[in-house]
């Protein structure tokens, strides 16, 4: 199958949307030619009146949505990074997430926020945030974070299509990944966990970039002789339980890995709902790997805060009662990107 | 034309004494009829908050301020999109625009038949009708009006939005983006501020530095004007002035209506004003220009209506809300299983 | 000793500490007088300069506290309902949250947030939240919300002398509560949780308005035989968990209550320290009592959102083991207050 | 007085053409001096972001601006705040207030001694200067300027306080709300749009309706006016005009520069507008009058200093950034222990 980038997905998801569905817009800043690059072709081929740069309003961007998409239109919401969300969070954790509640389900709210996020690129705290803990906690949002490009296209598409606010949450450290997409037409459903990998010894239920993390650390355990599970949850609300569950059962034991802040943070909740589900008792305590309780520093000490290869791999070994520690090696991968 | 109209980039076609869009004695008849219905209904929700029969612990009465929403509403087309605050929950606005009195009234009971379904309580929805009920954070609205005015404007059928604001409302950021998005994309958006002087229990005087608010329209060369709140005529004159810019796409206006709510922020609690109470002798000023007497006056002296004709408009109001009383009486509560299907559409 | 209500004893905070520093005060909408009535004598003492009635801005508000309190005071920033918060999400999740972390630590913000929390009162969403899932996922915030008179001004006293940004969250239900407060000047240390009723089978711990309500459960359930202790945690952010596991594992069976909602809620992140740091075996899994994952509804639905007493019984029953429902009565407290 | 100004509510004492308060020449010669720093510095930061030298992944360079944030901080006092943006950094506002290049080099390079101890990055922190840092949200200092603003006059001691912008941030709702409250509070606080002309990738016409954002100013009844951004003389006077203000309590104003960014948004992206790219003829034009060189020439005209000392401040100036970059480069790693102690104060 031919092979894209994460960044090729995006876009292609938003061309075929557009096309399908002339309902379909886009407002932001500078969405014109995008901080990420996600748009390539977009205005060339739908105008400016439906690629609609923005003042820096991002409280606008995101009401502005909400109201278009409760008289019929399915506006996107650009916010280049999802720390900028705060500027906007009356308009996302109030008006859109409870809008249609509120009016005792009367109403819909068909949008999608589309944004940035992730760190490990020495931004600091404004910069590199991932707010799926915020997000998560609000009843009402739909959260799409995808891994690899075939879920990020597939699952942009469904986001686009569904009668909900849906948080799109795309990590700039993906944006260069390759990975297979198809090219006739397909869509992820929400709600769907998929496993990445498969293995015997050790789940590891992760998100977005940590999925990719997860991979490698995965990949180098085998000379330990570890078999380790990947179980990507791919959107959080819905979650898929059931696939987690399903996997945690068989092998026993499970690491939660997730980018944002560990305090009320989604990998207690997700720790939390496999212990109250699983079907045989755990063979060892979850264990959680996330960002540590502090803001994003910038600079060296950046790699102290935010979860590492070598604390997945450290939860496994743990797990395992393995003597002795699990060596793996960093990532390699470089952000390689300019933010503004 | 004065220089403060100038500076303001003069709608001035829309104040009223220069407007060429007037009601005619007929539809003075309907602003009237509908003040006064919508009067008696803020009148029976003050007195059921007081008997305990309202399903939350508050009711924000806009007596007083009648004219604004009426003069605005009753005229609108039904695909209008129209944004309402806190005051009054709505009900002038709703009202006018052709909510049934039982959907408000079963709504504030808290019954399955409310606007609401019997959960939104100061929500006010009817999607038929334009309006999406209100979140409840002052100001808030304010950029979701906005996004339904591009809506407006992608569909080019001519739909208006009108969006109502608080004087204190101005305050907000939010309100601030959503103004600027109007003017930056000519939205057919009219921004309506009634400006009624308080902000909870802090004088406008207190919360803004000049005398009119509509002044912060110059920055974002939104046409403004400042119009009598009193007098239902001259509200329904400036708005559709407004309205016919918004429908022939020649973008958003301002209009800040002077006004008065005749009793305390909210229901169950003092007057207050700053430190002390707020002075009756103002309120009682105000009241004399009450505008559902001042509209009666008039009907009266241009003889389109006689006193029987006015006590006869009293006596269906009350009617009508009575019988709204006895549809959200008997109406159900809403069944649990409502929780199930009213946060995600499927 | 003397009795006085929950709000006379946050007034006298007020009193006591705007008397004690002149670089105290307060700013917010209508705070002359107040909402919630504690700050009842304030402005005939120390004047309009010191209680600054604002416009309708949180953002300002909140903003213009950090501020002032970088420029050496200690602003008070009085927001009516915890729910306009997210009005004001960039200056208090970023801005003084952060502030002092991003310069390295050469900043202070010392300034208190003061704002009103809390349902069951039929307002609907926008006036019933409880933010603290919100606000101890971020970390960089003190979180102070106390269940009594003599914490509400001890905690209160401590939040306004404290060198860091701390939220008091107070009840509205709470108000009214009447208490011993002593007439002399003490404080409560911030991150001292405390034991407020000792009992053997089983350990409630609780926050705010819910301790009062685990309170009354645990009165009711002697009648059943059930000795239940339950801790109020006073402050999340420093949390005490020495007390808490102190009491887990000497009853060996914990139940967590908060009013927030429950997913990634603070109900979620204290069950799993619990878990980590217990020294001996639980003799059930943790039990969580939150809302439900929903906006809290206007009207009749409320109370199938919230907890009630009958679900901190019923969690108690389990862990114990116990055939037959232990049943509670509801709580007869009324709102009783009209809200703007 | 056009009626433009008139409209704005006249700062117009602060327009250069009738200043009072002109720079005299061996201050003219620290106006030059600070801007030659700032450039070089701007300059060698710009190639240190291209060799990977930096310790995070941006560079927003000011070129083009220096005259604004040098007519306005250099000859502040010590005590007065001063809040700045992304623009640069803070490079111009900081040094020109008096950081030394070392701590600003020296955070950039992700050091212990940097003025963020290394972990800032974009923030620069000079308490001790009135600088606090800055976020990251465009907007977002402003209402902490407020309040800073706010503790200044409570001390009474006649500190002001400089607050940045872009023309962008104007459209941010935190800006509105800080604006409005330094007017409702008459507070000592200078509000300084550096307009040149893009935010991000969007030029303002897009982003704003009107020609001049000051217009902004007239409906918080701010006095504000237009000035030259290029002309560093013109800065001084009209900042130094409504420093007074702030300094006797005559409350806030507002001045709008007009001026040029010549490098793109960010460094390492091509300067993009709109879908296109920004004209580069534009640019060229600006460069015509370039600040610096406007400011050499008039100290020639005015024989203030001769070709040799211009020469002579640009050498001194390259050898301080020599200096910053050696004491950066030598300068130790932030200890992991910072995280301990960096988060809360005890
Ligand atoms: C974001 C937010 N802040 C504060 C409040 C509390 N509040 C409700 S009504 C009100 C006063 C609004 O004043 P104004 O906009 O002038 O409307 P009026 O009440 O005068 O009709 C306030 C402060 C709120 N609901 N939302
Ligand atoms: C709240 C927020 N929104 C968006 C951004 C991304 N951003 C950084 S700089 C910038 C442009 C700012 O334009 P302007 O205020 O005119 O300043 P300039 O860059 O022209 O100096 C944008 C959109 C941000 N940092 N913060
Ligand atoms: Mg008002
Ligand atoms: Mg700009």
């Amino acid at each position: 199958m031919r092979e894209i980038t994460y960044r090729q997905a995006i876009n292609e998801a938003l061309h075929e949307e557009m096309e399908r569905d002339e309902s379909v817009f886009i407002l932001g800043e500078s969405v014109c030619r995008e901080q990420w690059d996600t748009h390539r072709g977009l205005v060339q081929r739908f105008g400016r009146a439906r690629i609609r740069d923005t003042a820096i309003s991002e409280a606008a961007i995101v009401g502005a949505a909400v109201g278009a998409a409760l008289a019929g239109y399915r506006p996107i919401a650009d916010i280049m990074f999802s720390d900028f969300l705060f500027c906007a969070a009356d308009e996302t954790l109030n008006q859109a997430a409870t809008h249609r509640f509120s009016n005792g389900g009367k109403t819909k709210v068909p949008m999608v926020i589309k944004t940035a996020i992730g760190g490990y690129s020495s931004s600091g705290p404004m910069h590199s945030q991932c707010p799926e803990g915020f997000l998560w906690h609000r009843p009402g949002l739909r959260i799409a974070l995808p891994s690899a490009p075939y879920d990020a296209k597939g699952l942009l598409k469904t986001a686009i299509r569904d009668n909900n606010p849906v948080v799109f949450l795309f990590h700039k450290l993906l944006l260069d990944v390759r990975g297979e997409v198809p090219e006739d037409e397909y869509v992820v459903p929400l709600g769907s966990a998929d496993i990445k990998r498969e293995g015997a010894d050790v789940t590891v239920v992760a998100t977005s970039y940590m999925v990719r993390m997860a991979l490698d650390v995965a990949n180098q355990l085998t000379r330990y002789g570890v078999s380790t599970e990947v179980v990507d949850v791919r959107t959080l609300e819905p979650l898929d339980l059931d696939t987690i569950v399903e996997s945690v059962d068989k092998t026993g034991r499970v690491v939660v890995v997730d980018e944002d802040v560990s305090r009320c943070g989604v990998t207690a909740e997700i720790a939390l709902r496999i212990m109250e589900a699983v079907s045989r008792p755990l063979l060892a305590p979850v264990k959680r790997v996330a960002a540590a309780d502090l803001p994003i520093p910038a600079g060296h000490l950046e790699r102290r805060v935010l979860p590492k290869p070598q604390d997945i791999a450290d939860a496994i070994g743990t797990l395992m009662n393995i003597d002795g520690r699990l060596v793996v090696e960093g990532f390699s991968e470089k952000p390689g990107f300019s933010v503004g | 034309m004065d220089t403060r109209l100038k500076q303001r980039n003069g709608l001035d076609v829309a104040v009223s004494k220069s407007a060429t869009i007037r009601p005619t004695g007929p539809q003075l008849v309907r602003l009237y009829t509908n003040m006064v219905r919508v009067r008696r209904l803020d009148e029976f929700l003050v007195d059921a908050y007081y008997s305990g029969r309202l399903a939350g612990p508050f009711f924000h009465s806009q007596q007083g301020q009648e004219a604004i929403g009426a003069g605005a509403c009753t005229f609108l087309r039904p695909d209008d999109y129209v944004w309402y605050t806190h005051r009054g929950h709505g009900v002038c606005e709703a009202i006018c625009k052709g909510l049934p009195m039982r959907a408000f009234v079963a709504e504030h009971f808290g019954k399955a038949t409310g606007s609401c379904n019997g959960i939104g309580f100061i929500n006010t929805c009817a999607p038929e009708l334009g309006m999406f009920g209100m979140g409840g954070t002052v100001g808030g609205e304010s950029t979701l009006a906005a996004g339904t005015a591009l809506a407006a404007q992608f569909r080019g059928k001519g739909q208006a939005v009108l969006c109502f604001l608080g004087d204190g409302a101005m305050g907000e950021g939010s309100v601030h983006t959503a103004l600027l998005m109007s003017a930056n994309w000519n939205l057919p958006v009219v921004w309506l501020c009634s400006n009624n002087g308080m902000s909870m229990w802090v004088p406008v005087e207190a919360a803004y530095p000049k005398e009119n608010v509509a002044d912060l329209a110059f920055g974002y060369d939104i046409p403004s004007t400042i119009e009598d709140g009193q007098d239902v005529a001259a509200v329904y004159s400036a708005v559709h002035t407004a309205v016919e810019r918004a429908r022939s796409g020649q973008g958003p206006s301002f209009i800040e209506f002077k006004t008065c709510r005749y009793r305390p922020q909210v229901e169950g609690v003092a007057d207050y004003c700053l430190d002390g109470l707020r002075d009756p002798v103002e309120v009682k000023r105000w009241k004399q220009r009450d505008p559902i007497d001042l509209c009666a006056r008039r009907l009266l002296e241009e003889k389109i209506l006689t006193r029987e004709d006015l006590d006869r408009i009293d006596e269906e109001a009350l009617a009508e809300v009575q019988d709204a009383e006895r549809f959200a009486a008997e109406s159900p509560l809403p069944d649990p299983s409502l929780l199930d299907t009213a946060l995600y559409a499927s």
